[in-house]
């Protein structure tokens, strides 16, 4: 399991592969991986947005994302999970967030990645705040799954 | 004798601050570690809490050593 | 939107990459990706597995895919869609899915990733014939999602 | 005037043929043809049935040209 805060921009699929590599070479124990990537739009509630700021509260987010991981984990009889999330400046189109999920057969797969965004989503200490044309404002609230 | 007590986000900007040490003496809740820092500005219900990195509430007990963080509704992924 | 059966060996993750860059490249109007990849395991109903035939009905397979991915870009709204599937012999560990999708949302991308999956189990024209240790069996039945 | 009959999987190992194309006279649904090639063997209940491609019935009409094809449930994926 791996959870990690990236200040700098990454490229999820190749962090997928390195991981995969890493953590479950040989092996064919597993018959499914899902994976979920967020992306960075350049339009948000009907303004273009030009950048973003990323901001979290190190220390609790980590703690907190490990727990969703050991949860799902647990939960869901994974055989690996890898969580990556940005944070600090960033521009339209680049990735903001990587969760993937290795285990034996598809259903688990399917659920523990979609749960372990929702958890991320709803309960996860990170905050957006958007650069528009003109101004900037905060991301207030983040939309149900 | 303190406790830390941090805001983020909006909430940062709104308070004006960052991070305080606070006395601990006569501060028992993490609502109370609100008032010692924020002064009058109510404690809204959306503003979520955190003691040590776990969330907490406002009658969540704080004591000497510990961590007390304000903050908005999170926005990440 | 692109369906394609293959029967050679292929690396899921850098097909997806390929894909995107060719599809989506430079825009950032999705939000979120949804992946799915199934491989070969080396075990099955108790016994170890040391290769498999996928076999296919050349046609009707891809019509079907096809359909599914149409189906799946209307009902959820999609940006993006790409169906790979192996056939021919494999050996464990060897990719033989993959689903990905790209949307605006994650809430659609999950869904229209597991029901584009759900579907091809259930649906597609695959047949699995696994060589055991000293003779070789047909799957009968695919587990439920 | 043919039909064209295929069988795939564990189903074409059993009834021993690939694909056979069968005179459409005297065939004028997939049952018909199943029988038209299987002979005496029952179509099963659990035999899938494509006609063109697309699923279908026992019933389902076919006529000169068509393509019908029956095959155990479908394990891909």
């Amino acid at each position: 399991m791996h959870v990690e805060i990236r200040e700098q921009p990454f490229d999820p699929w190749r962090e997928l592969v390195a991981y995969q590599a890493s953590a479950l070479d040989g092996s064919a124990d597993y018959g499914a991986t899902a994976a979920f990537v967020g992306t960075m739009r350049d339009f948000n509630e009907g303004d273009t947005v030009r950048a973003m700021r990323l901001e979290h509260y190190p220390g609790m987010t980590e703690k907190h994302l490990e727990g969703i991981v050991r949860e799902a984990v647990e939960e869901h009889g994974l055989r690996e999970v890898l969580v990556l999330h940005r944070v600090g400046r960033m521009a339209p189109g680049e990735p903001i967030v990587l969760v993937a999920v290795w285990s034996g057969h598809r259903a688990e797969a399917f659920r523990a990645c979609r749960a372990i965004m929702e958890d991320l989503k709803s309960k996860a200490p990170f905050w957006k705040k958007e650069d528009l044309e003109t101004d900037s404002r905060w991301v207030e609230r983040n939309t149900a799954g | 004798m303190t406790i830390t007590v941090k805001f983020f986000a909006s909430l940062r900007e709104r308070v004006g601050i960052d991070e305080r040490r606070i006395d601990a003496g006569g501060v028992s809740t993490a609502g109370e570690a609100w008032s010692a820092v924020a002064g009058a500005e109510p404690l809204a219900e959306t503003v979520l809490i955190a003691v040590n990195h776990g969330y907490a509430r406002a009658d969540t007990p704080v004591r000497d050593g510990d961590e007390v963080a304000f903050f908005p509704p999170v926005t990440g992924g």
